[in-house]
């Protein structure tokens, strides 16, 4: 059970970076991203490692989006 | 005692970082001086010490394969060149309204400086990985600092390319943690396996890595433009110091010598291109950063045939290639445009300056470049490979065609009388760098007794 | 074949760090070069705090309730130093593209070219 | 308790699959985020409250408890920013075509 | 054409790369190198409650936590000499009553749990530097709210130069402390655990508030 929830995760892993790489749509690549951080951040707290996955949700997952987010906005006038 | 300088040497270039911006724009450049005399004074003395064996230390009392250990070898006295050459870089620029001197811009310069620092004394792989970053992105800031078109793009390659650098460095470091449970330097190399796939694709992401911000021949492509672009000052920090950075992480390899083809045939490689490629530049510092890729070809060439004389070369080169880039700094300065025929004349003592450091790049006898050409060349007939000899004199002739067609669009052009010699501000650093890679050459062969690989 | 269903997690992450590798090299924004490079980095994340992993471990935290196996602390702190450096890569790669969008209008890499 | 538990953490994984099947088979955006919206208050929350309820009294019934409270606060008003933005960008909501 | 070179490189790379990574010790298993050597030295050493993450971070390996905070301060200071000059800032949005409100209701609350975080780093998961991103995360949903002006008001303008640099600033001054208490640069006393502890309060309360100006600003710096 433990293996199968790692696995999807994984795959699952795999499709969301592929997500971002092929999105033709920079907002929703930086969506699809936060997405894929999140769900190493389950991963990795399903690993025993919480303090990684709380910085990664925090720093990877939400400042590192915000700022993508921002950028985007300011240069797709 | 003594062994406290070691993390005191880190933190002063890195609190005199963090402090800049408290200061104002006049002060800040004061400070900056400063802050990197008090560094020099202090690695100076270590360098002094160096003569009794290695200092080390661990952080926080931590016996060495649990905790962080500096240490200060013979690479680690290449700090002095960091401190005296970011120094001189302030001081050519200060009083200049640049982006340079602003409190930020001294921030910047002195963080790179103490980022190198710490990448020269750190014994732990994850601690030289930080460190590097550190550097690495102080550098790309300093690249932008310059106000010219494109700059932005010249920096955000070099940012591209250095990044994808350091997470290679970083997968090595892990991979290297994983099969030796441990970070140390000297911990790793006890315990490393024999082979095995592993270990090869470490050894590999650490030479691409390294090549990679030492600017090696087929993946120098960032180098020509974020170092053309830069202001002047910054240039002779990126070229002089921070790609050595490179080469120096390559000594810190474990396993280095398993790399022996590889690293002669890109340094061959560099040699040759860099020198082919800066002979079709019209840009004086695109020339100029083109012979950093030559150069740096040379010191690769160096780890695998002579690693004293590629030791030798990284310093001297380092101090060479930064009098160039001032020198080329005080031209435009003057010229206020990169068109610089017929200068020479208007700036005697300039020019005879930038010609003793072509002198110098191109490798004759009395100054700085010799040395280590010398040995590397000794290197390879001792080694039995007489073409790489061959590929080094075919290279410094082609760099000579190079620095004399430059010469003598410089000096034997009317001469332009609305241009005064440079102030003196750029005029002492220049002149100073130029002094000390005369007085480099002259002392080479107690400098190869003291590095004595 | 066995050896690569042994270490699938590493596996994994390897073919993350390609998918990286591949878009900061083929795509033509330098926005989602960026996100590539994210991506690589995260990769090799994964895969430190895989290679601290142990079977049936806790996290590494003690006091009442923990049980040993712990998880190697150790790459945990090594991947959250690696997060701020990759944080702050981005912050500075972002304010880059500021600054050439502001010169040139635009971040897409065929409408700069030549100056690429 | 257990009983409880079990049915709370079924109607939220129907309506977390009903959800779903709006997102995907739904006409226009406003109706989308309405189906979203749903799988994050009613379907997230009672699939918290039945773990709440699970886990019984203690520290970690109560932080559960939290979640419930800031997931109920967060998610309408995300969806109510979204709806909004979508307005000021001129989306037009989808309407049955006349005739 | 790009593309498919492209992808070609990345399957050419990756091919060696699995085949490598396939080729490490078993993931999982005790008894390869990375469980058996230093590692297992921490653990065995380990105080009775303790995050032992933070342990390393902090102590242990306190030389790569002072240089962390110095790569994010390195990144504020060279997205601060990027700035452009005499750049207008985006006008300020107009924001909806609903969400407004509810920012402003949850904005205490998130700053109480975020020093939560801070100050228990050191015996549950958290720390400094996960604190300091959900400070700065609130500055920057205050700001993409209410506009950056808004935002600029959380920071004191006086202070800033120093409060950016607090991160590195606790840390040297730790640094000192240590090497007097200790007799090397960075240690920890154990034998005086009132300091210990305020040593290591007082270090996570710099990485917080400093990594949280940092963040705040690099936001502000792109957005006006």
């Amino acid at each position: 059970m433990n293996e199968l929830f790692d696995l999807v995760l994984l795959g699952l892993l795999v499709l969301t970076a592929l997500a971002v790489a092929r999105s033709r749509d920079l907002a929703g690549a930086a969506i699809l991203f936060a997405a894929y951080s999140l769900t190493l951040c389950l991963l990795w707290q399903h690993r025993g490692a919480p303090d990684v996955a709380l910085t990664e949700a925090a720093v990877g997952a939400g400042v590192t989006t915000f700022l993508f987010l921002v950028v985007i906005a300011r240069t797709s006038e | 005692m003594t062994p406290h300088w070691l993390p005191v040497l880190i933190a002063i270039p890195i609190a005199g970082g963090v402090l800049a911006p408290v200061f104002s724009r006049r002060t800040a450049s004061v400070w900056g001086l400063g802050v990197l005399a008090a560094t020099l004074g202090v690695a100076l003395g270590l360098t002094g010490l160096l003569a009794d064996g290695v200092i080390s230390y661990p952080m926080g009392g931590w016996p060495v394969p649990f905790g962080i250990e500096l240490r200060f070898d013979v690479l680690s006295a290449f700090a002095t060149a960091v401190a005296l050459i970011s120094a001189l870089a302030i001081w050519f620029s200060s009083g200049s309204q640049g982006r340079v001197t602003s409190p930020e811009g001294i921030a910047v310069l002195l963080l790179c400086a103490g980022g190198m620092v710490g990448f020269l004394l750190a014994a732990d792989y994850f601690t030289l990985f930080v460190f590097l970053e550190i550097l690495s992105i102080s550098a790309y800031g300093m690249v932008a600092m310059s106000d010219e078109r494109g700059a932005g793009i010249a920096a955000f390659r070099y940012l591209l390319m250095g990044a994808a650098a350091s997470i290679v460095i970083l997968l090595s470091v892990g991979l290297l943690y994983t099969l030796t449970g441990s970070l140390n330097m000297g911990d790793v190399r006890l315990r490393l396996p024999d082979g095995g796939l592993p270990l090869y694709l470490a050894l590999g992401g650490f030479t691409a890595g390294f090549l990679l911000k030492a600017a090696a021949f087929p993946l120098h492509v960032w180098l020509p433009d974020a170092h053309a672009t830069a202001p002047s000052a910054v240039s002779a920090i990126l070229s002089g110091l921070v790609v050595k950075m490179g080469v120096i992480g390559l000594l810190r390899t474990p396993g280095l010598d398993q790399l022996h083809e590889l690293l002669l045939w890109i340094g061959a490689a560099s040699l040759l291109g860099g020198a082919l490629f800066a002979l079709v530049q019209d840009d004086l510092k695109r020339l100029l950063a083109y012979s950093t890729v030559s150069n740096i070809g040379l010191i690769v060439l160096g780890l695998a045939l002579h690693r004293t004389g590629a030791t030798i070369h990284i310093l001297n080169h380092a101090v060479v290639k930064a009098a160039l880039f001032l020198a080329a700094g005080a031209f435009i300065h003057r010229a206020g445009s990169r068109a610089l025929e017929g200068i020479g004349r208007s700036m005697p003592v300039t020019t005879a300056a930038f010609a003793v450091g072509a002198m110098a790049v191109i490798g004759i006898p009395p100054t700085a470049g010799f040395t280590g050409k010398w040995l590397v060349t000794l290197g390879a007939l001792h080694a039995g490979r007489p073409v790489f000899a061959v590929i080094l004199l075919l290279s410094s002739l082609i760099l000579a065609l190079c620095y004399a067609r430059f010469l003598v669009a410089l000096a034997f052009r009317p001469a332009r009388a609305d241009i005064r010699e440079a102030p003196v501000r750029m005029l002492v650093p220049i002149l100073l760098l130029v002094a000390l890679s005369l007085v480099l050459g002259l002392v080479g062969g107690r400098l190869a007794e003291f590095v004595g690989f | 074949m066995s050896p690569l269903l042994e270490n699938l997690d590493y596996v994994a992450t390897t073919i993350l760090f390609c998918i990286g590798l591949w878009t900061l090299i083929a795509d033509s924004n330098l926005i989602k070069k960026v996100m590539g490079l994210n991506i690589m980095e995260t990769a090799v994340f994964a895969f430190i705090v895989t290679s601290g992993m142990i079977e049936g471990g806790d996290a590494p935290i003690t006091g009442p309730g923990a049980e040993l196996p712990f998880m190697s602390p150790i790459p945990h702190a090594l991947v959250l130093t690696g997060i701020v450096v990759a944080v702050s890569t981005t912050a500075v790669a972002l304010a880059l593209l500021l600054r050439v969008h502001r010169e040139h209008g635009t971040l897409d890499i065929d409408e700069l070219r030549g100056r690429w | 308790m257990s009983v409880v538990a079990v049915a709370l953490g079924l109607l939220g994984a129907f309506f977390f699959m009903a959800g779903t099947v709006g997102l995907l088979r739904l006409p226009d955006f406003y109706s989308r985020a309405h189906a979203a919206a749903k799988c994050d208050t009613v379907g997230a929350g009672s699939i918290l409250l039945a773990l709440a309820i699970a886990l019984g009294p203690g520290l970690a019934g109560l932080k559960l408890l939290g979640l419930v409270i800031l997931i109920l606060i967060a998610g309408p008003t995300a969806s109510h920013a979204l709806a909004r933005a979508a307005d000021r960008r001129g989306i037009e909501p989808w309407t049955r075509e006349e005739g | 054409m790009k593309g498919r070179l492209a992808a070609a490189f990345a399957t050419g790379v990756s091919i060696p790369m699995i085949a490598a990574m396939a080729a490490l010790p078993r993931h999982g298993s005790p008894d390869q190198p990375i469980h058996t050597h230093v590692a297992r030295h921490y653990i065995e050493q380990a105080p009775e409650s303790a995050n032992l993450v933070t342990q390393v971070l902090l102590d242990y390996r306190g030389m790569d936590t002072f240089g962390e905070v110095v790569v994010i301060f390195a990144a504020l200071v060279a997205v601060l000499v990027l700035r452009a000059r005499g750049e207008r800032p985006l006008p300020a949005p107009s924001p909806s009553p609903i969400v407004g409100f509810i920012v402003r209701l949850v904005t205490p609350f998130f700053a109480l749990f975020a020093f939560h975080v801070i100050l228990t780093g050191h015996e549950a998961p958290g720390g400094g530097l996960q604190g300091a991103a959900i400070l700065g995360g609130l500055v920057l949903m205050n700001g993409i709210v209410f506009g950056p002006e808004r935002a600029r008001a959380f920071l004191p303008t006086r202070a800033l130069p120093w409060l950016q640099g607090a991160g590195p600033l606790a840390f040297l001054a730790a640094g000192i402390l240590g090497g007097i208490t200790t007799g090397f640069a960075l240690g920890y006393p154990a034998h005086l655990p009132v300091l210990h502890e305020a040593m290591l309060v007082g270090v996570e309360l710099g990485i917080g508030i400093g990594g949280a100006v940092i963040f705040s600003r690099l936001y502000l710096a792109m957005e006006a």
